[in-house]
């Protein structure tokens, strides 16, 4: 509880200073791309509507382009900007195609601030500090669970995301502390497409591989939304002997998480606008002449059981409920 | 005569359960047009197949300019001279006339493809030799059927190798003046000393056009003629069928009604104008006309498939509405279209849901089909119209041209149509079917049905309507009455010349 | 043509022809059941049949267009629709459950109506027709929850949960959906007069038209008639995870068509028809459960069960083949 | 006077089958003159740039669909050549990973290209399966093993001959440009202007007339095949290139734009067929006309919206020319 609290004036405080911030940054006259790399998913899409609605609130101009999911369109995208002409351009997300387009924008003069995405070519990468993120859900899932049992995880962009590989990383380094938990291999697939029907299906399959008490937790390791299904296949095998922890922290998330007796126990709520409308910022304080760290970090806000969820949720500015 | 052009002798094919050839001969010479006449089934195709190699027969001697050949195989054959011009179009709609011809007997230069030299052979040899003049980049969609059968035997002589050529029912999708054309182009490849086959179910043209006649029945050479006249159709028929022919068309003592169908002023705006007839009940009433004079857009405009531009059609005084086909067919009238494996069938479906597609209403409840009832209705249309395989379950993709057409027949017998609509009733129809599905007509017809013959054989229009309407450029020019109609004068009306040369008459 | 295949005894070749598919349908289930043994488990094969229906839905409505000579690649739009409309209708307008249905399907019909209006009235070919439905489809779900966000209902009502998450005597009610479905279909498309129709214009339009078909009509409903169908498929999907999630209806696409030509292979003359559907659904829903419960790594799973994909099809259609051959 | 009739349709029916192009370069037209930078070398370099891929993949799709003919259901299509693409990307990535050689990396995945036609080819012509679900199947089947090979991973670029495709290199033109405008050339030189070419649209236009020809066209379908494979395989290292290294993932959205660009051809071509040159000029134009939408800032959201409305009328243009003739 007293946690949350300063998780919640951490949002508070870093709001008003934004609001502080208003006052003097200003991207008036500026042209700011913003290449995100799909905007099917949650995250993508608050990122990219923080991004744009930062960059027109400060007087710049958007191009907007959007990768549709897929990596090489996304990183195409950014010679379109290129070509177009912007004075910055905001990348949100994407994997190692991108690099050269950055070193191109680079060469033309055109900074580039990245969000989620790590790069030696950008100025700034603002993101959630996944790092905290693995590791805090590890520590939930451990103590949900009591430290030991069988636990079976949703990961397929371990291998081609960075960010995906620290949250999953670092859950997996966290549960070394607890020897008697065990990871079930194989691990499940997550797909982006249709995301939790087929994590319903897949879940169903696991249940009737492991009958009651053989299995303790379900984890989705990169984002929350093949839980929405793993809950729902919970719900209709009548399977109480399982939790089910997963990070991003989503309106629809928490929702589940704030029901009686959710067997969705953990999560890791990010603030994916203000990260968008931060790395905007930064675009500002960048014309402005300040210098910028290479990363900026916009907090997470760790949430355990039904109550902090439902706290979160209205936090977050999700609405409220009752 | 010198050596023959080719010679199969004691051919034997077997198929199973079936000879489908029995030691069957035929030899043709250099220089003249050889007629090859038979009923469907009775080996014209397979000793065509046997020609050609496609087949290999299990007795027989096959040689072609003296030589024999064994085994023969496909490429032999062609390597020999042997052409065949098949009686399908088979050509690509949207290839050019040159590129037709050539194909896959393309010119190569350094460059790849010779173009220019491909598209000036193959002008000149449509103009020198076959006495067409088409340009050679015009696509095959936009030629007339002749046209595009010249293609196809400019296709298979272009390379000058041939000495015999094959024609597989050449004039089978053809109006008669274009038929004239394909005559014309033969002549002129007999008078190269080129030896041609000539398969064809018009004895007309056969009578006309060839120089001596092979009959084939059950599998044998039953008869060869060498002396043809006009007068030798009668006599083709009779070895055709092994039988004296003494009513090829069906005897009538029919009375037409009253006037009952009334075609007022019709006209589609392009290819028909003004057409109007009166018919009578229990009337056969003929409609003639070489391709375009609008004879084709007129059946397919009073069926509702052609959009017409003016015109009313009365049934008894009352609109009848045809304006589509479904609207026709629901106010009891029927069209057999000229088009049978096109339009008349639903080749991948079987023989029972053929002839059941127009009456499923009737046997069905709830909307769901009566399957007992509906085989009943089928083995009954089967005995009644003589269908063969008796099958109910035949695909009929896999029938002869005359049985295609009686479930075709069978189907608008089951629906008991007030107006039967035949347009070219008997293309590719062997003889004796022919005769059954005139009778079958004949009979329709006595029981007071109305009926439209449109037809390009003049003969066929002789022998079974009561008057015939002839159409020239989009017009009636005139109606025939029945003490009037015979061949010469149908014939010279159509073409539009009173100084024809005579037609053969067959039968 | 008895004398043919008539040789009497015992070939090895005359069982392929008959059973072949069959068979190897019975060799898969039964190595997924040595494999792990809870695969023939009541509660596992119940699963297979529960994870199958929404799919069997699609492969249903799909099996109609295939039927008319075409093909619907924007199957997944109808479903979507049916989702997005029921759950907006609930959520937004705070409609009751049958009335969201009825929008669902509504919404379903939609897509079928302007597949139409581009097949029947503009004559342009069903996959690009559909292809183009896809595109726009897929746009018009992005544009409405801006960029493509799932909308969440957790407290839809209880009436409409039970669509999918009710039961009757234990049966799941989207498997009694699904089997409802497949039996209107059967009569629909191979016991009616209309689907006889369906099926004659499908192998040969102009033929049709001259026996007096109403060819265009035909093809409005089914377009109209298979996007509804599809629409229920999004309402299943709708309330099994209580919210629309925008394009998810794409991922059924490859299999459903799949499934529909597994089914086809597997009729003696070729034709799409409902109970090879059902076959080719079912082998594919095996297939994937069977899969999932030998404990391979994600990628080895998906690997494969393409080239069982490849190989099921294969030899269908080998077997139709040589049944051809033999003139049956 | 007739012929005069004939003439005038005919005209008419010119001028509606050129409407399809006539939209598409009015609309870049549009763009062009509202997005800046559009009308310059630098966005035509980009255009073409982004358009290599799926140029690329249309060839082999475009020889497929001309030998196996158009209709999209029962007639020739390759949808499995993006796999075979992401396929032969993937092989090469993870060989070159491992510290093995460039030579020996291309010639794995060209084996295991080939082979993949191979199979397509096999099945298409001997077992007379239906190509769109055979290749749809083999799709499914090769990205499944290209998960298997690469496990899903983002494998960045190491060779620096396959990034040089990207570099400049003449006339102020990437290699990779040139590279594939020299294939382009040799492939229109292949399907249009040699007897080989000639004969594989006669087997597409009308099987029964092309084997009376004497056209092999079992071989020349199954020849189709294995050149379709072929041009997966090339694509592959334009995907390396392009994304500098392999992600996974590609393969859905190649098939689309595919497709697209082929059929959209078709309604280019006079004769209203697919044609390779008509399909590449496709791939381009859908190219320049979503880079021209992004360029000028439309929603992002609603660029499907565009492309679906542009496809279907464009074709429809082309079924109403069709019907005019």
């Amino acid at each position: 509880m007293k946690k949350f609290f300063v998780a919640t004036s951490v949002v508070a405080a870093l709001a008003g200073s934004t609001a502080l911030a208003d006052d003097h940054l200003s991207l008036e006259g500026k042209t700011i791309g913003v290449a995100v790399v799909g905007t099917q998913h949650f995250w993508d899409r608050e990122a990219f509507n923080g991004a744009t609605d930062k960059v027109e609130e400060l007087g710049g101009t958007v191009v907007a382009v959007d990768g549709g999911r897929d990596n090489q369109v996304h990183a195409d995208n950014h010679d379109i900007l290129l070509n177009r002409g912007v004075d910055a351009v905001i990348s949100i997300l994407g994997d190692g195609s991108v690099e050269p387009k950055f070193e191109a924008l680079s060469a033309a003069d055109i900074p580039v601030f990245t969000v989620d995405h790590p790069s030696p070519h950008s100025v700034n990468n603002t993101t959630s500090d996944n790092y905290y993120m693995g590791t805090t859900i590890g520590r939930y899932m451990a103590d949900a669970i009591g430290g030991k049992g069988k636990v079976a995880v949703f990961n397929a962009f371990e291998n081609s995301l960075r960010i995906c590989g620290t949250r999953t990383g670092l859950w997996k380094y966290v549960l070394q502390d607890y020897p008697e938990i065990e990871i079930i291999q194989p691990e499940l697939a997550e797909e982006f497409a249709n995301a939790p029907e087929d994590a319903r299906r897949q879940t169903l399959d696991l249940l009737s591989q492991y009958p009651e008490g053989t299995i303790d937790a379900i984890h989705v390791s990169c984002w929350d939304q093949p839980a929405i299904g793993v809950v729902q296949a919970l719900e209709e095998t009548g399977r109480t002997d399982i939790v089910v922890t997963a990070l991003d922290g989503g309106p629809e998330t928490l929702e589940i998480m704030a029901e009686e007796d959710s067997p969705f126990v953990a999560n890791v709520a990010q603030q994916p606008r203000l990260i968008g409308a931060t790395a905007a910022e930064n675009v500002a304080r960048f014309f402005d002449g300040e210098t910028l760290v290479p990363q900026t970090y916009v907090d997470v806000v760790p949430v355990n059981g039904q109550a902090e969820a439902m706290e979160a949720y209205e936090a977050l500015g999700y609405g409220s409920l009752d | 005569m010198t050596e023959a052009a080719f010679r199969l002798r004691d051919i034997v094919q077997v198929f199973p359960g079936v000879r489908a050839l029995d030691g069957a001969n035929l030899t043709v010479h250099p220089g003249e047009v050889h007629g090859l006449v038979g009923e469907n089934g009775a080996g014209k195709s397979t000793i065509i197949k046997v020609l050609a190699g496609v087949y290999q027969p299990a007795e027989g001697h096959i040689d072609v300019g003296g030589t024999a050949i064994s085994p023969a195989t496909p490429e032999k054959i062609h390597a020999a001279g042997v052409r065949f011009i098949h009686q399908e179009l088979h050509l690509v709609p949207h290839f050019t006339v040159t590129e037709s011809v050539f194909m896959g007997q393309e010119l190569a230069g350094p460059m790849g493809l010779a173009t220019t030299r491909m598209r000036r052979a193959a002008e000149a040899f449509m103009r020198d030799q076959l006495g067409s003049a088409l340009p050679g980049n015009r696509l095959i969609r936009d030629l007339s059927p002749a046209e595009r059968k010249l293609v196809q035997v400019a296709r298979a002589l272009i390379d000058g190798e041939a000495r015999v050529v094959v024609f597989d029912e050449p004039t089978a999708p053809l109006a008669s003046e274009e038929v004239l054309k394909i005559m014309k182009a033969i002549e002129q490849l007999k008078s190269r000393g080129i030896a041609i086959l000539y398969v064809s179910h018009y004895l007309n043209e056969i009578t006309e056009l060839c120089d001596r006649v092979t009959v084939f029945r059950k599998g044998k050479d039953v008869a060869v003629f060498d002396e043809i006249t006009a007068d030798t159709g009668t006599e083709l028929v009779s070895a055709m069928i092994g039988r004296e022919l003494d009513a090829f068309f069906p005897a009538t003592s029919r009375q037409a009604g009253e006037v009952a169908l009334r075609l007022q002023g019709f006209s589609d705006g392009q290819t028909f104008e003004d057409v109007t007839l009166d018919i009578r009940r229990g009337e056969i009433f003929g409609i003639a006309g070489l391709i375009g004079s609008g004879r084709e857009e007129l059946v397919d405009a009073l069926y509702g498939l052609r959009r017409r531009a003016s015109g009313t059609l009365t049934l008894d005084g009352t609109v009848l509405d045809t304006q589509s086909a479904a609207n026709a067919v629901a106010n009891g009238m029927v069209l057999v279209p000229r088009d049978r494996r096109h339009d008349g069938l639903v080749l991948p479906m079987t023989v029972e849901e053929n002839a059941t597609l127009a009456t499923l209403d009737e046997s069905s409840s709830l909307g769901l089909i009566d399957r007992k009832r509906i085989r009943e209705v089928t083995q009954k249309l089967i005995g009644d119209l003589d269908i063969r395989p008796a099958n109910a379950r035949a695909v009929t993709r896999y029938l002869s041209g005359g049985n295609q057409q009686k479930v075709v027949l069978a189907r608008w017998l089951a629906k008991s149509a007030k107006i039967f609509i035949f347009d070219e009733p008997t293309v590719g129809v062997d003889v004796g079917a022919k005769s059954e599905i005139y009778q079958l007509i004949e009979n329709l017809a006595s029981e007071g049905a109305i009926i439209l013959m449109s037809s390009s054989d003049p003969i066929e229009l002789v022998g079974t309507c009561d008057r015939v309407a002839v159409m020239m450029r989009g017009e009636v020019r005139t109606i025939i009455e029945k003490d009037a109609l015979n061949v010469d004068h149908l014939v010279a009306m159509t073409t539009g010349a009173t100084d024809m040369p005579e037609v053969a008459h067959a039968g | 043509m008895e004398h043919v295949s008539a040789k009497g005894n015992f070939n090895l070749r005359g069982i392929v022809v008959r059973f072949g598919f069959l068979i190897v349908f019975a060799l898969f289930f039964a190595f997924f059941a040595t494999w792990n043994p809870v695969f023939i488990s009541g509660n596992n094969l119940l699963n297979i049949v529960e994870g199958s229906a929404i799919l069997m839905i699609i492969a249903l409505g799909m099996t109609l267009i295939v039927a008319t000579g075409g093909i619907d690649l924007s199957v997944g739009i109808a479903l979507d629709f049916g989702a997005a409309f029921a759950v907006v209708a609930m959520k937004t307008y705070d409609m009751g459950w049958g009335s969201a249905v009825c929008a669902g399907l509504i919404g379903g019909s939609l897509v079928g109506l302007f597949n139409a209006a581009l097949v029947v009235g503009l004559r342009i070919s069903p996959f690009l027709a559909t292809l183009g439905t896809f595109f726009i489809g897929s746009s018009v779900q992005r544009i409405f929850t801006n960029g493509g966000g799932p909308i969440s209902h957790r407290r839809m009502p209880d009436g409409f949960r039970n669509i999918a998450q009710g039961d009757v005597f234990g049966i799941p009610s989207e498997v009694i959906l699904a089997a409802v479905l497949v039996v209107i279909y059967y009569l629909v498309l191979e016991r009616s007069v209309w689907g006889r129709r369906v099926h004659a214009m499908g192998m040969q339009r102009s033929a049709s038209i001259v026996a007096g078909i109403r060819v265009n009509r035909i093809l409005i409903a089914c377009f109209v008639f298979a996007s509804i169908t599809c629409a229920v498929g999004g309402l299943i999907s709708a309330a099994n995870i209580r919210m629309f999630t925008p394009l998810s209806g794409f991922s059924y696409l490859l299999d459903a068509i799949a499934a529909v030509f597994i089914g086809a292979a597997l009729h003696p003359r070729g034709r799409p028809n409902v109970l090879g559907t059902v076959a080719g659904v079912l082998f594919l829903g095996m297939v994937t459960n069977g899969l999932n419960l030998m404990g391979l790594n994600f990628n080895t799973k998906d690997a494969l069960s393409g080239i069982i994909l490849v190989s099921a099809l294969a030899l269908a259609v080998a077997q139709r083949n040589m049944r051809n051959a033999d003139g049956d | 006077m007739q012929a005069n009739a004939r003439h005038q349709k005919h005209a008419l029916a010119t001028f509606v089958g050129l409407l399809p192009l006539i939209i598409f370069l009015a609309l870049l037209l549009y763009v062009g003159l509202n997005a800046p930078n559009f009308l310059t070398f630098m966005n035509l370099k980009l255009v073409l740039a982004q358009s290599l891929p799926v140029v690329l993949a249309v060839i082999g799709l475009s020889a497929v669909v001309m030998a196996g003919g158009d209709d999209v259901v029962s007639g020739g299509i390759d949808l499995s050549i993006p796999a075979t693409a992401v396929l032969c990307a993937g092989i090469v990535a993870v060989i070159t990973t491992a510290g093995l050689s460039l030579v020996l990396a291309a010639g794995a995945a060209l084996v295991a290209c080939m082979l993949v036609g191979g199979i397509n080819a096999l099945l298409v012509t001997l077992l007379r399966m239906t190509p769109l679900l055979t290749t749809l199947a083999m799709f499914v089947a090769v990205v499944g093993i290209n998960n298997v090979i690469t496990s899903r991973r983002r494998l960045d670029l190491t060779s620096d001959a396959i990034a040089s495709l990207r570099q400049d290199f003449a006339f102020g033109l990437p290699l990779g440009i040139i590279i594939v405008g020299i294939l382009v050339l040799i492939s229109y030189h292949l399907l249009h202007r040699t007897k080989w070419g000639l004969n594989l649209q006669a087997a597409g236009g009308s099987r029964d007339a092309a084997e009376i020809s004497g056209i092999r066209v079992n071989t020349l379908v199954a020849q189709s095949y294995l050149l379709a494979a072929f041009m997966g395989f090339v694509t592959g290292f334009f995907i390396l290139a392009r994304g500098n290294g392999y992600s996974p993932g590609t393969e859905d959205n190649l098939m689309l734009e595919m497709v697209l660009a082929n059929f959209l051809g078709a309604a280019f071509s006079p004769r209203r067929v697919v044609t390779m040159w008509g399909a590449v000029l496709g791939a381009v134009l859908v190219a320049a006309i979503s880079i021209g939408l992004k360029t000028i800032g439309v929603n992002v959201f609603w660029t499907d919206l565009i492309k679906g409305a542009l496809i279907v009328t464009v074709v429809a243009l082309s079924a109403i020319s069709e019907r005019v003739r």
